[in-house]
């Protein structure tokens, strides 16, 4: 197990560094392949040559992609010195995921702090739409063929089918702005109480779990017809077992491996979705801050926030794989 | 049930058709099991009447897709609760176990009964068992469904049982997970949990099929054995007429969803009546003698049961069709009868002559087995 | 009209349309109550050396005073100088190069210290750092030591190397310029003229919290998420003729979703917009529909327009040039950028109205057809050209730019009428420096037209029109003269006017500079941008001043 | 349409004499045959152990013969079959085809040899591609190897469905449209289509119906005297492999424990092992049941992984002795035309007498009269 | 030769002896090729032709597009800013202004006619969402297919690559990606660069799902007997590979081309929505949602009608897709 868990945590390394480095590679090189200058970028209105080469050499863009790319990966273990002018050092702790290019703070710190965020609109997201679709699902496995059936499946599929941008505006349209039904807080802080979190996270996270719930509950379905088709249901009927305890304690647990693995997936597209949400409903998180990013070419933060997203979905993935191991006594880690 | 228009009314029956109690243990009559489906109604069952005293041992045999299936899951009741498809399958006739009926029964009552009074072995232990639990715990939730008793109480019941059925190390394997196990030791394992209660009626629907044949020694010992020491009323299904001839006290062989020849092991075995039994029997190389000619097994393949062939089912594959007068074999179903001369219930549903099937045995089937 | 539901926040009544244009809506001077601002986009910088942009600017004021700045009145009024931390406007020696303040006594840090005139020195003296110190406008620098000797006080820590500006004692602060330049005092005006203390500089991390001599002091500051200022409780208001300091405390919440935060502002959540860049067309439909008495519309120093591209063929061609100008349909591109309140006045001439050089001069009779396009002159000066067919060309637009994107479809379909077929080219404005600012990208992808806008660093010519039109401005990369005008008569022109301490000469040479931009076609103005802004009802002493484009003087801002 | 009963065949003296006539030489020798699939493990992929499936085998099947060969589940029949048919390289030992060496002959080398020998496999369902016609599935050999026939593909493949007792119309129809027993048919078809000299059939009965294996094993009958085939045939049920060969290989974990002409094996089985295997077969006889003694072997098959040391039925053999564990049993002929590797045979002469009882050997299987 | 085997009963047929028995029954329980099987669950699934029926509709819209403006629409970058109101620049008239004469309304602003916009918009959903489709079912197919049949280290290399496109927070990406890209690209400018990098990008992004299946099935398949007759008989790996197990795969790669497209609709939205997408005056639905933001709450119906446009054809793709799916399924459920 411990050796499983350490081999594992290489592998989600070296995949993590794979990602930083295509990331890295892409927008330090396709820039200047396309004649972009990041330091001009930075530089303001009527910067000169020399400054112009100050900035390089301040961001450090002067010197080798791989070499910069080796700097950025020391500083996230070891921590890194940035020059601050010219006789001056900043030290940046690790885990130092450097400085953002334009606004100079760091990015660790804006990262960590935009983290609860997504991690709260996701993890509410995710629990939404695991309990609503796999209920959705079952249910509507169970009541295969009626009317509740043909209704939740239609609307499955309409809920898959809706831009999430679409859905959001126009909830945010109805319930904030026609109903005045919710306020949504500007910046989520720890010091704003659970109520303020919850208040805003609410649309965020109905929003996005009804995309998703949508596609567990088809899924949930699918997969629980099957598995009520199992030869080991029947046995468990002729054991005499009443329906109920046959779907909870048999249908259930083995409909959850295949959405467990769809969910690890899922936990990848999330973050994509959160991009949208957090767009839609203005909340500033991880999404947020990679907006901005893309938008200011500012490529610590891009790193960052890919480093960020790719770990969740490396590890997320190496938690469902731990998870599938515990459903399944079958699947053995090693 | 108005779809199903032929009475299936059986002659020579030893039980009338009326809905009095009957005295056997099990009694089946006129079970039709007949399944809906986009190409048009599968009659896997088509009127199939028996019965079975505590005791005793039932083997029914056939090709596959002849319906063994679907009856042993129609008396266990499984084709009714949960059907999750959008068609239900449509179960008529009566099952009569222990006094009871069970097709009328309040699903409920049945339930109770499954497991306690009836319960099955199947044929593929790996899929019937439950992956994700282990074989302790599936056998304890079959104990305690049934019985009010703490886990503990019941494991200890559980690890009783593996013992019985020969798992060695019992109190430590009972904590393994289905696929640890080799395939003769889930199939213990499988009887091991249809035992737990011990049931009246014991079902093993191919019990051994997916086994070697010293395993499926072991194990046809095993329900020989148990058999003994519970006095169950026991069921075996299969196509080996082999497994058959090992325990059946009495046969039925299935045909197209119907039962064509019914009645003692022996008889059957040593003056089988029916055209099919004989393509059976010929079918089959012996292990017990140096036999190299070819074999005489029935040609043709079985019948669709959406389209049961007119008259008698067998007809298109029998080598005999031509020999009763006119379109008889066409057009007239046979109906089960008591074979001539038969002094237990030996039925055969044919329409050549005693005569005929006394001098086809005796003449050309018999010399050739 | 509207606002009269008293939705906008219980006791208070709008002041009503246009209130606070050319006048104070709501004047008041009670103190405390929190002011809550609004913005789709961060400051630039918080650090004021390296701040560009109006708004921070104008906020700038809270906590980065000035030697001078502009003055807190309504309308143009406010693009008048007046003293700040200086007891009075600069002595100028006679040969125009020599400026002379005195500090005002009771000048502090936040802290409590003393602001000596060595800070302020030490804080002009910072954007001699261009490694660190990025950002912000090099007029100073350029004016006060055009050669660059001096390295910056992180690379050469004797500020006595930065000859040009003398502190002879604490309160004493002398500007020794190696040529006269009139707007010397203009350059000061801008927060690159705000003191630093040295001890406090943190470098490139001071921009994250700025250290206040005003009488606010940042409390936080989440980049791209929120400021907080609070009181300064060192400031002393007897050092300040200029700020009121009325609320307790100022926020600002940036938000990215504009529809957003004029819906917020509506309801009240928010005062005002930091941005000052306008209402979006769905809030100014609601506030014009409902709140009317909340909204005014007013008049910026931006001019929207189309730099054309001397280089690219076929626009190195004057008639082809002119051509673009009698195609294009300004009442469209009125239209398109939100109509007569929002996109502004058609406009005529290359300067804004409140600069000196803005006249009526009209050589393509664009406000006599108003606004209408001239096909038949357009073809003709597309014959003259050599170009009877049309032409084909490329035009850029910023598509994070509101209305931009729009504008340039407009013109593409309106000069593809004469048979001019354009092509669009987007990027976002942090791109444009790389993009349209960059010569070789202009040459590899055959920008002929950057259609873009501008305001003025600070209200002359020189802080208008030179980075757009003097040859020397034009860069590599960074370029603002897009279109690559190279004409030594402007260029001299430009040194004229700069010399001359004679605001009427200068507006002269200004008037005629502005006449051969539009002979020559070079530069093709189309509006004086408007905007519709909501006033929160609840905001007191609310004017558009001049000195900041426009916007509201966030430093005199009250809360009821 | 299997219709099956033959009459210009002259039934079963043929059949004995094909082996006589086709003169008995050596067609197929297989020396020291082993094939251990490596386990890997880990990041690195390292081996970590092997299963030894095929673990030294040596037979030589003849011109014109049946071989059979029987065995539990796991004991690496398939594997041989696999082996002999180039299917699979194999770890060690030599595959010499007429005398020709295939062992390591790759996919070109062995495209000759692949019309001399053909397969038919297990599952009729899983042995037809579903997407392909049966015209197309039977002419796929003359397609791969090249094989332009007389008259023309088309002709020739419905000349081998007729063959094989299918209707040739159907040269366009699907294999989900046929039944068992005709896919299996359509196998042989294709089996057929070059003309081999051996066809090596994994199991071709055990996936019918016990009427239709009849048909089919009858068929195989049939071709063989009329083509002079030979085959290697692999089986579990000791009953049809009874019924086909004429000669048996008995295997027991990766080994052949017994090999032996058809009456002596079945007559006198040597090997412990293959005489508890006979006596587990069921018989479809009421009458006998009474009489017959059953030997019960206890347990699994041990593991290919790690096999016992010496003779590896030790585990599960009454008779097992000390010997028995350390020494391992050699293939040698006991009897004309019946090798065995036991150190103490059935039916002949102990060759280790006297040696110690293995603990517990008695209570590793059960005998006993079923009543 | 032929003379003992040959006595099949089709000829005996009136008698109905033995095979013809044989014969009928397997004409009519499984003489139906799996295609008409499919043909007939789709033909009873009302909503999966609707949804064909759409798609079908849909793609024609698209082909002929400029024929169905010429007919019924204004060109789509005509500018009517006479249908505007001068002050609000909304369109005049009820519902966004529509009218005979266009028949969705205009675009605020400038009056462009949203009707010839949604129509072009379709033009650009479809061949962006289907070349993306078939980049990714091409490039996942090879790679699957390869993956899964040699196994190995080849299995071991394309399996990580995949893992590590996965565990790319996708959206991000891309949105990236496509701000760092220069303008022209292989000859192509404006919304062709655009439309072709979305193109790549998508497809490239979506083969490691593709992949995974493919893969998934050879493995399975490939132990499938047929294939190893396939080698007994002399055929090479090519041979395998694209005459017997290529055509096998050919389902649940219709099935998943059919359900990626809806998919990549949904992502092209999105990345118009968020400024990444088809450059102007190019018409697309995420562009026009977009564009729709400023004004929804006074012009709604210039966000329903893109907005619905993505929902219906997402909705059709999906109904098509799953019933298609349903269809095809070798198990076939319903
Ligand atoms: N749920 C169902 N719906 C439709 N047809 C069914 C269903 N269950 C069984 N059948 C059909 O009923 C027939 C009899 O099936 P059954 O399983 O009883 O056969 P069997 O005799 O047990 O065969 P085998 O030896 O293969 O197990 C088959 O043709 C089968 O296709
Ligand atoms: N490709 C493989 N990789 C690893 N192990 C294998 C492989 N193929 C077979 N084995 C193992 O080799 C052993 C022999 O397998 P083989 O299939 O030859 O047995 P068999 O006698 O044909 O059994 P059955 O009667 O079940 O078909 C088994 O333990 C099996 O698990
Ligand atoms: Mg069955
Ligand atoms: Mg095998």
């Amino acid at each position: 197990m411990l050796a499983y868990l350490i081999r594992r945590i290489i592998a989600v390394i070296m995949m993590v560094l794979v990602v930083l480095l295509t990331t890295f590679s892409i927008f330090y090189l396709l820039p200047k392949w396309s004649g972009q200058d990041l330091a001009v970028v930075y530089a303001g209105k009527g910067t000169s040559p020399e400054a112009l080469e100050g900035i390089r050499n301040k961001l450090g863009l002067d010197e080798p992609v791989l070499a910069q790319f080796w700097e950025f990966v020391k500083g996230i273990p070891m921590g890194r010195d940035y020059a601050n002018g010219a006789d001056d050092v900043t030290h940046c702790d690790a885990p130092c995921l450097g400085y953002s290019f334009r606004t100079e703070t760091s990015v660790w710190d804006a990262l960590t702090s935009a983290l609860p965020v997504t991690g709260a609109l996701a993890l509410g997201a995710c629990i939404m739409w695991l309990v609503g679709g796999v209920a959705v699902g079952v249910l509507s496995a169970l009541k295969r063929g009626s009317f509740w059936d043909r209704t939740a499946m239609i609307g499955a599929l309409s809920g898959v089918s809706m831009p999430i941008f679409f859905t959001g505006m126009i909830m945010m349209g109805v319930f904030v702005h026609s109903l005045g039904l919710l306020k949504l807080d500007d910046e989520l802080t720890s010091s704003d109480s659970i109520g303020v979190w919850f208040e805003t996270l609410l649309l965020p996270w109905i929003a996005l779990a009804f995309l998703q719930a949508a596609m567990y509950a088809r899924l949930t379905r699918a997969t629980m017809l099957e598995v009520m088709g199992e030869d080991y249901i029947r046995t468990a009927r002729s054991k005499g077992l009443g329906e109920q305890a046959v779907i909870i304690r048999h249908a259930l647990r083995s409909t959850m491996t295949p959405i467990l693995t769809v969910f690890g997936l899922d936990l990848g597209v999330l973050m994509g979705g959160a991009i949208l949400t957090e767009q839609t409903f203005g909340l500033k998180g991880i999404g947020y801050e990679a907006v901005n990013a893309v938008g200011s070419k500012d490529l610590p933060v891009i790193l960052g926030v890919t480093l960020i997203a790719a770990l969740a979905i490396a590890v997320a993935n190496l938690v469902v794989d731990i998870m599938y191991a515990v459903i399944d006594p079958r699947v053995r880690l090693g | 049930m108005n779809d199903l228009n032929r009475s299936g009314a059986v002659a020579g029956e030893p039980v009338d058709t009326t809905s009095a109690p009957p005295s056997a243990f099990l009694e089946v009559r006129d079970l039709k099991v007949h399944f809906p489906t986009d190409d048009g109604l599968v009659k896997s069952v088509d009127g199939l009447s028996f019965s079975l005293e505590k005791g005793q041992t039932l083997g029914i045999v056939g090709e596959s897709g002849s319906g063994k299936s679907v009856t042993s899951l129609g008396i266990m009741g499984l084709h009714t609760v949960g059907q999750y498809s959008k068609r239900r399958a449509r179960i008529s006739g009566e099952i009569w176990l222990d006094g009871q009926e069970l097709l009328t029964a309040p699903p409920d009552k049945v339930r109770k009964l499954r497991g306690r009074e009836m319960s099955m072995i199947f044929q593929d232990p790996l899929s019937a068992l439950h992956p994700y639990y282990s074989i302790g715990k599936q056998i304890v939730e079959a104990y305690r469904v049934h019985h009010n008793v703490d886990k503990k109480t019941a494991r200890k019941r559980a690890i009783e049982l593996l013992d019985r059925v020969g798992i060695p190390q019992p109190d430590k394997r009972v904590d393994s997970y289905p696929h640890e196990f080799s395939g003769g030791m889930r199939q213990r394992a499988m009887i091991a949990m249809a035992l737990v209660n011990n049931p009246e009626l014991l079902i093993a629907d191919e019990p051994t099929t997916a086994l070697d044949v010293t395993v499926q020694a072991q194990i046809l010992d095993l329900i020989r054995d148990l058999q003994k020491e519970f006095g169950s009323a026991v069921i075996i299904i299969t196509h080996d007429l082999g497994v058959v001839a090992e325990l059946a006290d009495k046969i039925v062989v299935m045909y197209g969803g119907r039962c064509v020849e019914r009645g003692p092991a022996e008889q059957v075995f040593t003056h089988p009546q029916h055209p099919y039994t004989w393509g059976l029997l010929g079918s089959m190389p012996r292990i017990d003698r140096d036999q190299t000619d070819r074999l005489n097994p029935v040609k043709g393949s079985p019948p669709s049961l959406i389209n049961i062939p007119s008259g008698c089912a067998f007809h298109p594959r029998c080598p005999y069709a031509d020999l009763p007068k006119g379109n008889v074999t066409r057009t007239v179903r046979p109906e089960l009868e008591l074979v001539d001369g038969s002094a237990e219930s030996h039925f055969s549903a044919c329409h050549l002559s005693a005569e005929q099937r006394e001098r086809l045995w005796t003449e050309e089937i018999a010399p050739k087995l | 009209g509207g606002g009269d539901e008293g939705e906008d926040g219980g006791d208070s009544k709008a002041a009503g349309y246009n209130a606070a244009i050319g006048k104070i809506a709501n004047p008041s001077k009670k103190k405390g109550g929190t002011l809550k601002f609004v913005a789709k986009q961060d400051l630039d910088y918080a650090d004021p050396q390296r701040m560009y942009f109006g708004m921070s600017w104008d906020f700038s004021r809270y906590y980065a005073r000035t030697l001078v700045t502009y003055d807190t009145k309504p309308g143009e009024a406010g693009n008048k100088l007046v003293p700040d931390m200086a007891e009075d406007m600069a002595k100028v020696s006679e040969d125009g190069k020599t400026y002379t303040y005195k500090l005002r006594d009771g000048l502090t840090w936040e802290d409590g210290s003393k602001l000596t005139s060595e800070d302020i020195k030490y804080g002009i003296s910072r954007i001699w750092d261009k490694d660190v110190i990025t950002g912000g406008p090099g007029y100073l620098r350029s004016t006060l030591d055009p050669k660059e000797e001096y390295k910056g006080p992180y690379k050469d820590k004797n500020l006595d190397n930065l000859k040009s500006i003398e502190t002879p004692d604490d309160q004493t602060i002398v500007f020794k310029l190696p040529k006269p330049n009139g707007d010397f005092e203009q350059m000061l005006a801008m927060p690159t003229g705000a003191p630093v203390k040295a001890a406090k500089d943190t470098r490139a991390k001071y921009d994250q919290k700025p250290f206040s001599n005003g009488p606010y002091k940042f409390e936080s500051r989440h980049v791209n998420k929120s400021i907080t200022l609070v009181r300064n409780k060192a400031w002393k208001k007897s050092s300040d003729p200029i700020r009121p300091a009325l609320p307790n405390k100022i926020t600002v919440a940036i938000n990215k979703n504009l529809e957003e935060n004029d819906k917020r502002l509506m309801a009240g959540d928010y005062h005002i917009d930091m941005n000052g860049t306008g209402m979006t067309q769905s809030g100014r439909t609601t506030a014009i529909q409902d709140h009317r008495d909340s909204v005014d519309n007013m008049q910026t120093d931006f001019i929207r327009y189309v730099a054309l591209v001397t280089k690219t063929k076929p626009l190195d061609n004057v008639n082809c040039r002119k051509a673009v100008f009698y195609a294009t349909d300004f009442a469209a591109l009125q239209q398109t950028r939100g109509g007569k309140l929002v996109a502004g006045e058609i406009a005529n001439s290359p300067y804004p109205k409140s600069i000196p050089g803005n006249d009526d001069y009209d050589p393509y009779g664009v406000l006599e057809r108003k606004g209408k396009p001239d096909e038949a002159k357009a073809k003709a000066e597309l014959k003259k050209c050599g170009k009877p067919n049309g032409f084909e060309t490329v035009i850029t637009a910023r598509n994070d730019n509101p209305g931009e994107e729009d504008a340039a479809e407009a013109m593409q379909e309106q000069l593809g009428k004469v048979g001019i077929k354009l092509e669009i080219a987007t990027f976002s404005g942090q791109d444009s420096s790389n993009m349209s600012g960059s010569l070789e990208k202009v040459k590899k992808e055959g920008y002929g037209m950057v259609m873009t806008g501008w305001g003025p660093d600070f209200p002359s010519g020189q802080g208008y029109g030179q980075p757009l039109w003097d040859s020397r401005f034009i860069q590599k990369t960074g370029n603002y003269n897009e279109a690559q005008i190279n004409d030594k008569s402007i260029d001299k022109a430009f040194d004229d006017a700069i010399a001359t301490t004679d605001p009427a000469e200068a507006k002269k040479i200004y008037t005629d500079l502005g006449h051969k931009i539009l002979d020559e076609a070079y530069w093709m103005p189309f509006l004086y941008e408007k905007n519709i802004s909501w006033r929160s009802p609840n905001a007191t002493n609310v004017y558009s001043t001049a000195g900041y484009s426009g916007r509201y003087d966030y430093v005199m801002l009250g809360v009821k | 349409m299997s219709e099956d009963k033959k009459v210009t065949i002259p039934a079963q003296s043929a059949k004995d004499a094909v082996p006589a006539a086709a003169n008995g030489e050596t067609l197929l020798k297989v020396t020291g045959l082993q094939k251990h699939f490596p386990i890997r493990k880990g990041l690195l992929k390292r081996q970590v152990g092997a299963v030894r499936a095929v673990d030294g085998i040596d037979f030589e099947v003849r011109s014109g013969e049946t071989l059979g060969v029987v065995g539990e589940s796991g004991c690496g029949k398939s594997t041989m079959g696999r082996l002999v048919t180039r299917l699979l390289e194999p770890t060690a030992g030599t595959v010499e085809f007429e005398g020709r060496d295939i062992t390591h002959l790759g996919v070109r080398g062995m495209r000759p040899m692949r019309r001399d020998v053909q397969m038919i496999f297990q599952d009729p369902y899983s042995s037809l591609n579903p997407r392909h016609t049966v015209g197309t599935i039977v002419s796929a050999p003359f397609k791969l190897q090249g094989v332009q026939p007389e008259g023309g593909l088309k002709k020739e493949v419905q000349r081998l469905l007729e063959t094989v007792g299918l209707n040739p119309e159907h040269y366009n129809r699907y294999p989900h449209e046929f039944s068992g027993g005709q896919r299996q048919r359509i196998g042989i078809a294709r089996a057929l289509a070059l003309r081999p000299k051996m066809v090596v059939a994994d199991e071709p009965v055990s996936a019918l119906d016990v009427s239709i294996q009849a048909q089919v094993v009858n068929l195989l009958d049939d071709l063989q005297t009329e083509f002079g085939l030979t085959y290697l045939i692999i089986a579990h049920d000791l009953s049809v492999v009874r019924h086909v060969s004429d000669r048996i290989a008995v295997m027991y974990l990766g080994k052949i424990v017994e090999l032996a002409d058809r009456k002596s094996l079945y007559e006198a089985p040597m090997h412990p092992y293959t005489k508890a295997l006979m006596s587990a077969v069921p018989i479809p006889d009421v009458k006998r049941r009474q009489q017959r003694e059953r030997i019960f072997l206890k347990g699994d098959v041990p593991s290919p992984i790690s096999p016992p040391s010496g003779c590896r039925f030790h585990t599960r053999c009454w008779k097992a002795t000390q010997v028995c564990t350390k020494e391992e049993p050699p293939l040698i002929e006991l009897r004309t035309g019946q090798q065995v590797a036991c150190h103490h045979p059935e039916n002949a002469e102990d060759r280790k007498p006297g040696d110690a009882p293995l603990a517990g050997a008695e209570t590793v299987v059960e005998k006993k009269t079923v009543a | 030769m032929t003379a003992p085997l040959h006595d099949t009963p089709a000829e005996a047929a009136p008698s109905e002896v033995s095979g013809a028995a044989d014969q009928a029954g397997a004409k009519k329980v499984e003489g139906r090729s799996l295609k008409q099987i499919a043909w007939n669950r789709l033909k009873q699934d009302k909503l999966a032709l609707a949804g064909a029926v759409i798609v079908l509709v849909l793609v024609i819209v698209s082909v002929f597009a400029p024929l169905i403006v010429d007919l019924f629409g204004h060109p789509p970058t005509e500018f009517n800013q006479d249908k505007l109101d001068p002050l609000t620049n909304l369109p005049q008239g009820a519902l966004g202004g529509v009218s005979a004469e266009h028949w969705f309304g205009v675009e605020p602003n400038n009056g462009r006619d949203i009707f010839s916009r949604i129509i072009y918009g379709a033009r650009v959903s479809m061949l962006v969402a289907f070349l993306a489709a078939i980049l990714a079912v091409v490039l996942g197919t090879l790679f699957g297919i390869i993956a899964g049949f040699f196994g190995g280290w080849v299995d071991a290399v394309i399996s990580r690559v995949m893992d590590v496109l996965l565990a790319f927070p996708q959206l991000l990406f891309i949105i990236s990606l496509v701000s760092v890209l220069p303008n022209d690209l292989f000859g192509l400018t404006g919304s062709g660069v655009r439309i072709m990098i979305l193109i790549l990008v998508i497809g490239f992004f979506g083969w490691p799902y593709v992949g995974r299946i493919v893969r998934g099935q050879t493995l399975s398949l490939r132990e499938r007997e047929y294939v190893e007759a396939a080698r007994s008989l002399g055929g090479g790996s090519r041979h395998i590979l694209f005459r017997e197990l290529l055509p096998n795969l050919v389902a649940p790669i219709t099935v998943y081309t059919t359900l990626m497209i809806p998919t990549n609709i949904l992502t092209e939205a999105a990345l118009s929505f968020l400024g990444a997408g088809v450059r102007p005056p190019t018409a697309s639905w995420g562009g026009m949602l977009r564009d729709a933001l400023g004004t929804y709450e006074h012009d709604p119906m210039f966000m329903v009608f893109p907005g619905l446009a993505i929902f219906i054809t997402v909705l059709a793709f999906n109904l098509f897709g799953d019933g298609l799916r349903d269809a095809l399924d070798p198990k076939g459920t319903r």
